[in-house]
């Protein structure tokens, strides 16, 4: 009973706020929605018992993601950008694409209207790390290639040159 | 001597050759002694051959081939190497048509020794006119159809360059390519009967023809297809109606070359080739009525027409036309004999006028009539050859016009009345046009007082060879009549037996031919036509006489004035059929017409051709493009309509349609299909 | 069984990558350039090692989440060819400041190492990271030219395009752990609408990488505004590299024809090419001419995964390995006449014909190659894959194939008639090529000409190289 | 000594030589590329005793395995059927780059693409295997794209595109349809003659598609109505030694390639296909006669007499009867003779007057004599005139046609009078009538332009009077052919 | 609960960052929009994990891959977004068209 109200309530806050992601004129707004609506969706890692991933969202995403787009939004945005239209002409074509894909993932989603968790929640911190440590090192070695690759670009990007900066 | 015959045509090829390359073209070149000497040693070769033949010491037919070319060929899925022969076949006939083919050509050189001396291409012309008896006389000795063909064509070109001689003309540029073209319709008729007889018989050698025809292995269907062919091929070269509208304008040429054409070699190779194929007529009874009845109207109209022309070449033309019709008429109702009787007379008797106007142009420089008469005073030898030509193609008595229009008459008398009165009427008219060119030109008084005051007898290079046309023109009828000596050298051919042994087909290759043969659908081996010896009863041949003395005389009351007012008033009055005949029936226009057809028939293809055809590639592409525009269109509504601009003449609607896809360059636009991707494949996967 | 070392190839890249970055610290500014030649010699020994290895029994084998077969390492010699060469001619290449040598250098060979991955990759997270890794790389490379307008844009697509197909790969990514439970390419599973949903989502994400409609979009935009030793590199290392993984996936663990792929295949295949090939007709930017022709060109290799026999995996092979040689020399003369010009407008090609006929006729041999036309190595590779259509019964490909070939034809020759049939435009000298590039349109030239009079070794080779380990 | 190759790669090697000269010395490229083609022709005449004429096989037969793994094998020969292409092929080479002297303009390029070409041409007529054919096939498109559209006329450029997009897209099915022999043999292969030995177990249903898809490849080259239209445009806007190419060898390579790929290889197809072929070739016939009727331009003109003549062709094919294809193979040979010396003459012509409107011209027969008997001379052998070379090879298709195609060959024979009748107009217009004052200066032929066609005429005249000669070298080979 | 309601949450969040994606006119709108799909992702991770394969921790496991991933894309992008910027003066993506047709 709990679940079922605390699920409705978190997929109504992710959902409702997602929408004002995209939708809303503000685009500070929208990024402090975002941040909202990731950690709804870090409610529902716990709803699902996944406790180390709900914490790695909150952590990752709602304190570093969301907070950095922040602050991105903050010093790119300008005063001026609040009146102009924060949605392009394709919204309807847009729309009609997402209305369209949705059947079939309403499909595929009811195909599973019958499937109840069978597991009781086990805390699965260790067996993450097991995997990482074991069957998924390589991949956890190579994410920290790709996020050196993200490091260099990043500094790349916004490296500001002295001698190009010069005139 | 015989054995030699193939040197007949061959000596005047190379005098041709050696006269075109010998040297560089000059008015005064001595060259065309060669071309007189080739042709003078050509005559005598051919008249020894005769000779031999008349005396008795030679047996004739006589055939020599070699072999020409080879060639794969197969039947019924069996493959062999077939081989075509090339070689001389020299009957009765064929002895003659040479001599007179040989002593016209010889005289018409002698002749133009003078008569175009000066000319800036005098050396070209002669070279011509060898190369052009050399076609003549390959296409009469030729054993080998297939040859004969070719030689039938050369002529027709050499006939062309002969034509057109004096090109800077519009007037002769004009006439060669209609005689030729013409002239190409017809052979296309004979070139079709050749690919039959081919199909058929498997050989092109006459003595295999004629076997296999007489036979009586031939369907007469087939028969009659072949002979028409035939017989079209000869209608355009022997100018028979309805394709004679050449012949008059071919008198653009040199006066010598028209009386080298039409007199005894272009003309009446078709007529010839009728009669060397006339074991195939005779298989083919409705092709020989065919034959009578093209030859009978080609008599009547072209006699009409020459009633009326002032143009004295050209009342020549329509004459020749006109005798020629008596030939294929003769050939048509059996009269083979008359025919080539006719025909080798006629040979010298029309050569003999042309040379005779000829010589009479050449002295007042002009062909119309009207600006001559009186002519006889001036040029005395002239008029008296020409007298002697006119009254031997009307067939006055003991000339040799006389006998061999006789056994023509006759031999139409016994097929058809009705024939004979038509071509009895002809003959009529003959003797009244030729009678008015004749008082036209030297009776009377001089009408145009400048020309005739510079008129003079011409030199004896020319009158010289007149004289011997026109001895020849007295002589040949009776040399040739007495005692049946025209029968012996002129055989009717019959289809019952083969008129010479020769070997059985190597090879019969049409398959029908190996059927048993159903007697009612094949020709029987009896001859249609029985020969008949006949002559014409005498009370008719008596009035014959009378009615072209008669004739001669109207023109003679009609001309004879310097005005011929009579002549006037008779025209004045029957205007419209006056017209008619000048208008030449009309078939000029008709022709002309039709040339106009084709060519907007040409024009109609061309603008098919590159306004439809030529875009079934270009347009090709393009549709497909627009296929896929149409389907890009589709997927994206942002459509932008975006004008086509042809880049390279290939259509870019594609193009265009899928470059609208991305032309705004907008990021979203491109994610944009990365959705719609997505969309289709969660829905129309799970679809399933 | 972890069997580290058949990654081994990776760790060199990987290390040589942090290890350039390490002397990119040390070195005098006015030395940078070194680096390059660092890198190239480093990428150049992997490749030595690996055709070295080739025979080694003991560097094949699988390990837990990747494998090391024949077929593998036959693509990873192109991608190491294809690296090489690239680093290469960017020593020809002015517009990028050598001061950040290090930079793309590292990011260069990162970028192999994951393509190097991917190709081995036999887990669906694995490639996903190589893919990321990848991507990640060439967007930062994409947009090397930071001051550049085009490539500031051209960089940005790219990203935004990429980041969204990666959501689309995760996304199907999640569905195949929902079917099957792992993320582990395992055959006989059943087809339900959730893996068949999830497998089509993966396409989509690997046809991002290999340039396949419809996600095709940000290639000639990236290509246009990326350095052009970079476009160079995209142009043909992830796209060989992405239908390497492709033909793992769709060929042997999931045979498209049982999972009824095959018809989706064979429609983006023609899709593909249509629109790399008709869209080229109207740019005028060779750049983007030879973008779309790459496009074009996935579009010919899709049809050999789309046929999924023994035959079309091989002339998927042989035509990837051909194409390298004709796109690096086609490339590599447009990156020649970009820098003597300035501009890769077609109209600088102008009467290149009357500047310089070696490399015209290198260019038009690359060109022909691309369009297909004998005796160019492009040729035997079209025939090869066409083969493949045509002897499993799929007419409808290789007629659309032959139709795309002579359609292409057109684009190609736009380039040769510029060449050839235009007058210089003014009195320009013969047009100066820089020795590194020199040499990289030799080898093209020499491959295409090799490979397509004698592709016997090719063949043989490709051969050996296909019998896919599970 | 591998006489085929080398009659091949002679050409090439000088191609190469030619690439690494300097362009400046312009003499030694001509040098160079006159050695190559003559080594060609004198290799190829030295072939002439040795080639035996009594075998219908394939002679001088060079096979070595290319791609094995694929079973493609490097496999030359000839037969009765090549052979005298081949021989054309290497004399009209020679006889072209004569033609060639004339160009001026980037000499080093033209001779390189020219040899290039050749190598093409003569390999498609040698080539027994069909992936080594096609390629050959292919190698002559693109330099013919380079000679049309550098050294061509106004429109040289969208000519040249034309030429190869047309080809090209015939081509490539052409290629589906080998690709589909080649999976249907068994062992695959695409040795020719293995194919030829092989098709009859292949169901009909199977020839036909395969025969369509060959068949669209080739009549794009031979070229057969409705495909011809690239044709008038290359032809005209080609240089003239280049159109003489085109006319005399490339458009032999498509009816070559019907008798010796779809009649041996594909039968079934090929005799499905006849009644269609002979509706096509009679087309070619009048509506190229008629199409040539409507030209007011030299050049184009001769293109569709070009198309009219090849019609000839593909109707003594479609006789199925040996007189012809031996009729075919030899107007072939002629029409490469005469229209590669029509297509001279009239580049003659254009180098002096810079046009080549008939209206332009009149009378010229007075100023240029020797030109005007030459032309006369090519136009009366082109419209098939007894004693020159046309009239042979014409008279046995029709001969071959004829008793199968009663109607179709009646109509044919008609369309000869079209042709007639458009030769004799041109004759007319550019020589004969009242001199056009404009051209008072006109110079004759000079002795390069009469090199280049001397050898031409004397072909005509000799092959029109005596044609044993080159009946002799195929006769065994169409005996055979027919023979089965 | 059901799987089904995870599945369409998550499937609703990911239409809403598609709709984002194509819509927002500012890039990092998009980007934002993108992190949104990237969580639905998770979502159906996780529900997967919890509904139908509970032993293990697999895909928690990518999904913790995925949010690094995430985390290294976006830096990428708001760093090269800072240098266009710096450019050209705009984040509005329809502003970015000189590369097109």
């Amino acid at each position: 009973m709990f679940e079922s109200i605390a699920f409705y309530a978190l997929s109504a806050l992710v959902l409702t706020s997602a929408l004002a992601v995209v939708l809303h004129r503000n685009t500070v707004h929208s990024s402090l929605f975002l941040g909202l609506s990731l950690a709804g969706v870090g409610g529902l890692y716990a709803l699902l018992g996944c406790d180390f991933l709900f914490a790695g969202q909150i952590m990752v995403y709602v304190s570093g993601i969301a907070v950095l787009v922040m602050f991105v939004v903050m010093l790119l945005g300008r005063a001026s950008d609040l009146h102009l239209r924060q949605v392009n002409e394709f919204w309807m074509a847009a729309l009609l694409i997402c209305t369209i894909a949705s059947a079939g993932l309403y499909k595929i989603a009811h195909a599973f209207s019958r499937s109840v968790t069978g597991a009781v929640a086990t805390a699965s911190t260790d067996s993450i790390g097991r995997l990482f440590l074991g069957e998924y090192l390589v991949p956890f070695e190579l994410v920290s290639l790709v996020l050196l690759a993200a490091l260099l670009g990043a500094v790349f990007f916004s490296y500001v040159d002295i001698n190009e900066a010069l005139p | 001597m015989i054995e030699h015959a193939y040197l007949i045509p061959l000596i005047p090829l190379a005098a041709s050759f050696i006269i075109l390359f010998g040297a560089k073209e000059d008015p005064h070149s001595p060259l065309p002694w060669v071309g007189i000497a080739a042709m003078f040693f050509s005559f005598c070769l051919a008249v020894s051959v005769f000779w031999d033949f008349a005396v008795g010491t030679l047996m004739l037919p006589y055939q020599h081939d070699w072999r020409w070319f080879s060639f794969a060929n197969s039947v019924a899925g069996k493959s062999f190497i077939d081989s075509f022969k090339i070689g001389v076949y020299i009957d009765p006939p064929t002895a003659i048509v040479l001599v007179v083919v040989t002593l016209v050509s010889l005289m018409v050189q002698i002749y133009s020794l003078s008569y175009m001396h000066g000319d800036k291409r005098f050396k070209r012309y002669f070279a011509f006119v060898s190369f052009f008896t050399a076609a003549m006389l390959g296409l009469v000795a030729s054993s080998n159809l297939l040859v004969t063909f070719m030689c039938w064509e050369l002529m027709g070109v050499s006939s062309y360059l002969l034509i057109g001689f004096w090109f800077e003309r519009e007037g002769p540029c004009e006439a060669q390519k209609k005689a030729f073209m013409t002239t190409k319709l017809g052979d296309s008729g004979l070139y079709l009967a050749l690919l039959m007889i081919y199909a058929k018989v498997g050989s092109f050698q006459f003595p295999q023809m004629q076997q296999f025809f007489s036979s009586g292995y031939m369907p007469t269907t087939a028969a009659t297809v072949i002979a028409l062919g035939v017989l079209f091929g000869a209608i355009g070269k022997s100018a028979q109606f309805p394709l004679f509208i050449w012949l008059p304008d071919a008198m653009e040429g040199p006066t010598p070359g028209s009386a080298l054409i039409h007199a005894a070699t272009m003309v009446a190779a078709g007529i010839i080739v009728v009669a060397k194929l006339y074991f195939i007529f005779l298989a083919a009874p409705l092709a020989l009525e065919t034959a009578a009845w093209v030859g009978l109207a080609t008599a009547f109209l072209a006699a009409t027409m020459a009633l009326v022309t002032y143009d004295i070449k050209r009342v020549l033309a329509f004459s020749t036309v006109s005798q020629l019709g008596f030939m294929m008429c003769a050939l048509g109702v059996g009269g083979y004999t008359a025919s080539l009787f006719h025909l080798t007379t006629h040979a010298f008797f029309k050569a003999l006028l042309f040379l005779g106007a000829g010589s009479v142009i050449h002295a007042v420089h002009t062909n119309d009539m009207r600006e001559m008469g009186g002519l006889s005073k001036k040029m005395p030898i002239t008029f008296v050859t020409m007298l002697i030509g006119v009254l031997a193609i009307s067939g006055f008595p003991f000339l040799s016009g006389y006998y061999s229009k006789d056994m023509i008459l006759a031999s139409v008398w016994h097929h058809n009345h009705t024939m004979f009165w038509i071509l009895l009427f002809s003959a009529l008219m003959t003797a009244f046009y030729m009678s008015r060119l004749l008082f036209l030109t030297f009776w009377g008084n001089d009408r145009d007082h400048d020309k005739f005051h510079h008129a003079h007898e011409s030199p004896a290079l020319i009158t010289a060879p007149l004289a011997v046309l026109a001895l020849f023109s007295v002589i040949a009828g009776y040399g040739l009549a007495r005692d049946g000596f025209v029968e012996k050298i002129f055989p009717t051919p019959v289809l019952a037996s083969a008129s010479v042994a020769v070997e059985p087909p190597s090879r019969v290759s049409s398959p029908e031919a190996r059927m048993p043969i159903e007697s009612s659908e094949y020709s029987s081996p009896i001859a249609h036509h029985p020969v008949e010896e006949a002559e014409l009863p005498h009370w008719l041949a008596l009035s014959i006489i009378g009615l072209i003395l008669g004739s001669m005389m109207l023109a003679f009351l009609f001309y004879r004035g310097p005005q011929f007012q009579t002549a006037a008033a008779i025209r004045a009055a029957l205007a419209p059929l006056v017209t008619v005949l000048d208008r030449r029936w009309f078939l000029d226009d008709i022709f002309l017409w039709l040339v106009a057809v084709c060519d907007y028939i040409a024009a109609a293809m061309f603008w098919f051709d590159t306004n439809i055809v030529d875009r079934i590639f270009v347009d090709g592409w393009g549709l497909l493009m627009r296929i896929f525009s149409e389907v890009s269109n589709f997927i994206d509504w942002n459509f932008i309509d975006t004008a086509v601009d042809g880049f390279g003449g290939l259509s870019n609607d594609l193009g265009i349609g899928l470059r609208s896809l991305v032309v705004d360059g907008q990021v979203q636009q491109y994610l944009m299909y990365a959705a719609i991707a997505f969309s289709l494949a969660a829905t129309l996967i799970l679809a399933r | 069984m972890l069997n580290l070392g058949l990654l081994l190839p990776v760790f060199a890249l990987a290390g040589g990558a942090l290890f350039l970055m390490f002397i990119d610290l040390l070195l005098p500014s006015t030395k940078f350039r070194r680096l390059y030649h660092l890198a190239w010699i480093f990428s150049l020994s992997v490749l030595v090692l690996q055709i070295a290895a080739l025979g080694n029994p003991a560097s094949r084998g699988s390990g837990t989440l990747w494998i090391a077969d024949s077929f593998g390492s036959f693509i990873q010699l192109i991608i190491l060819f294809t690296t090489t060469l690239c680093l290469l001619s960017t020593l020809d290449y002015r517009a990028l400041p050598d001061r950040y040598a290090g930079t793309y250098c590292a990011l260069m060979l990162l970028s192999a190492a994951g393509l190097l991955i991917l190709i081995s990759a036999t887990d669906l997270l694995l490639a996903f990271i190589a893919l990321e890794l990848v991507s990640i790389s060439s967007f930062v490379l994409a947009g090397f030219e930071r001051k550049h307008p085009k490539s500031n844009e051209g960089a940005m697509k790219y990203f935004l395009f990429g980041a969204f197909s990666s959501a689309l790969f995760i996304y199907g990514v999640s569905f195949y752990y929902g079917a099957t439970g792992g993320t582990q390419l395992i055959t006989g599973v059943a087809p339900s609408p959730l893996l068949i949903l999830g497998l089509v989502l993966i396409l989509l994400g690997f046809a991002f990488k290999a340039s396949i409609a419809p996600m095709h979009f940000w290639v000639p935009d990236a290509y246009e505004g990326a350095p052009t030793p970079v476009t160079t590199f995209l142009s043909i290392a992830p796209k060989i590299a992405t239908f390497g993984a492709l033909m793992r996936m769709f060929g042997i663990v999931f045979p498209a024809s049982s999972y009824d792929l095959q018809g989706l295949l064979g429609l983006l295949a023609i899709l593909t090419m249509t629109i790399g090939n008709f869209t080229a007709f109207f740019q005028n930017d060779v750049k983007r001419i030879l973008a779309y022709s790459s496009i074009a060109q996935a579009g010919y290799l899709l049809i050999g995964v789309a046929v999924g026999t023994l035959r079309g995996t091989e002339g998927v092979l042989i035509y990837s390995f051909v194409y390298v040689a004709m796109n690096i020399g086609a490339f590599a003369v447009a990156q020649a006449v970009g820098e003597a010009s300035g501009s890769y407008c077609l109209d600088s090609f102008n009467g290149l014909g009357q500047r310089s006929l070696g490399i015209s006729l290198g260019m038009t041999f690359c060109l022909l190659s691309l369009a297909g036309i004998p005796p160019m190595a492009g040729f035997m590779g079209k025939l090869y894959i066409f083969s493949s259509a045509v002897e499993s019964g799929r007419w409808w490909l290789a007629v659309a194939g032959v139709v795309n070939s002579v359609a292409s034809a057109y684009f190609y020759f736009r380039i040769a008639h510029r060449m050839f049939f235009r007058a210089p435009d003014n009195d320009s000298g013969p047009l100066i090529v820089g020795p590194y590039l020199y040499g990289g349109i030799a080898v093209a030239v020499v491959g295409v000409l090799l490979f397509g009079l004698n592709p016997e070794p090719l063949i043989a080779g490709v051969r050996a190289s296909t019998p896919l380990l599970p | 000594m591998p006489m085929l190759s080398l009659i091949v790669w002679a050409p090439l090697a000088g191609a190469l030589i030619v690439l690494m000269l300097p362009k400046e010395k312009v003499k030694t490229i001509q040098g160079v590329g006159f050695l190559a083609a003559g080594v060609s022709l004198l290799a190829s005449l030295a072939l002439i005793p040795q080639f035996d004429r009594s075998l219908a096989s394939m002679q001088f037969v060079e096979k070595w395995s290319w791609i094995p793994s694929l079973n493609i094998s490097y496999f030359l020969g000839v037969d009765g059927l090549s052979f005298p292409l081949v021989l054309l092929t290497t004399f009209m080479s020679v006889i072209a780059l004569i033609g060639s002297l004339g160009i001026s303009h980037r000499v080093k390029e033209y001779f390189f693409w020219f040899l290039a070409l050749e190598v093409g041409m003569l390999g498609v007529f040698m080539a027994l295997d069909l992936v080594l054919f096609y390629v050959f096939w292919e190698i002559t498109l693109v330099p013919m794209y380079f000679l049309i559209g550098i050294w061509g006329g106004p429109r040289k450029e969208f000519a040249a595109i034309k030429f190869f997009l047309y080809t090209l897209s015939g081509s490539v099915f052409m290629l589906l349809g080998i690709l589909a022999m080649y999976f249907r043999s068994a062992p695959h292969t695409f040795d020719m003659l293995e194919l030829m030995r092989q098709q009859s177990s292949w169901d009909p249903r199977f020839q036909i598609l395969v025969f369509l898809g060959l068949y669209f490849g080739l009549s794009i080259k031979i070229p057969a109505f409705p495909f011809h239209t690239w044709l008038p445009l290359a032809h005209v806007e080609a240089p003239t030694p280049i159109s003489v190419i085109l006319a005399a060898v490339l458009l032999k390579m498509g009816v070559y390639g019907l008798l010796r790929i779809t009649y041996q290889i594909t039968p079934q197809g090929f005799a499905w296909f006849l009644p269609a072929l002979v509706v096509i070739a009679t087309i070619n016939i009048v509506y190229g006669a008629l199409c040539a009727l409507a030209q007011t331009d030299m050049k184009k003109m001769v293109a569709y007499s070009s198309v009219n003549h090849m019609g000839y062709c593909l109707l003594g094919i479609a006789g199925m009867s040996a007189p012809g294809f031996s009729g075919a193979i030899l107007q072939m040979i002629n029409h490469g003779i005469i229209a590669g010396a029509l297509f001279l003459l009239v580049g003659v012509i254009y180098d002096r007057a810079h046009t080549r409107e008939l209206s332009a011209f009149g009378g010229l027969a007075v100023k240029v004599p020797v030109y005007a008997g030459l032309m006369s001379l090519t136009c009366f052998a082109s419209l098939g005139l007894p004693g020159l070379s046309g009239f042979i090879s014409e008279f046995l298709c029709f001969l071959g046609a004829f008793q199968q195609w009663k109607w179709a060959t009646t109509i044919s024979v008609l369309g000869i009078i079209a042709t007639a009748a458009f030769f004799l107009r041109a004759l007319q217009k550019i020589f004969l009538g009242p001199l056009n004052e404009k051209w008072r200066d006109l110079d004759d032929i000079n002795p390069r332009e009469l090199a280049s066609l001397l050898p031409l005429v004397a072909i005509m005249i000799w092959f029109g009077v005596a044609p044993s000669w080159p009946l002799n070298l195929m006769n065994a080979t169409v005996a055979h052919l027919l023979g089965k | 609960m059901t799987l089904e309601r995870y599945l369409m949450v998550s499937g609703g969040l990911f239409l809403i960052g598609i709709f984002g994606a194509l819509t927002r006119r500012n890039i990092i709108g998009i980007l934002m929009s993108i992190e949104l799909m990237f969580n639905a992702a998770n979502i159906n991770l996780a529900a997967f994990n919890h509904f139908l394969h509970p032993y293990g921790a697999v895909g928690q496991t990518v999904a913790l891959f995925t949010m690094t991933i995430a985390a290294a894309e976006i830096v990428v992008g708001l760093a090269l977004l800072l240098a266009i910027y710096r450019n050209t003066d705009t984040t509005y993506a329809e502003h970015f068209n000189l590369l097109k047709g």
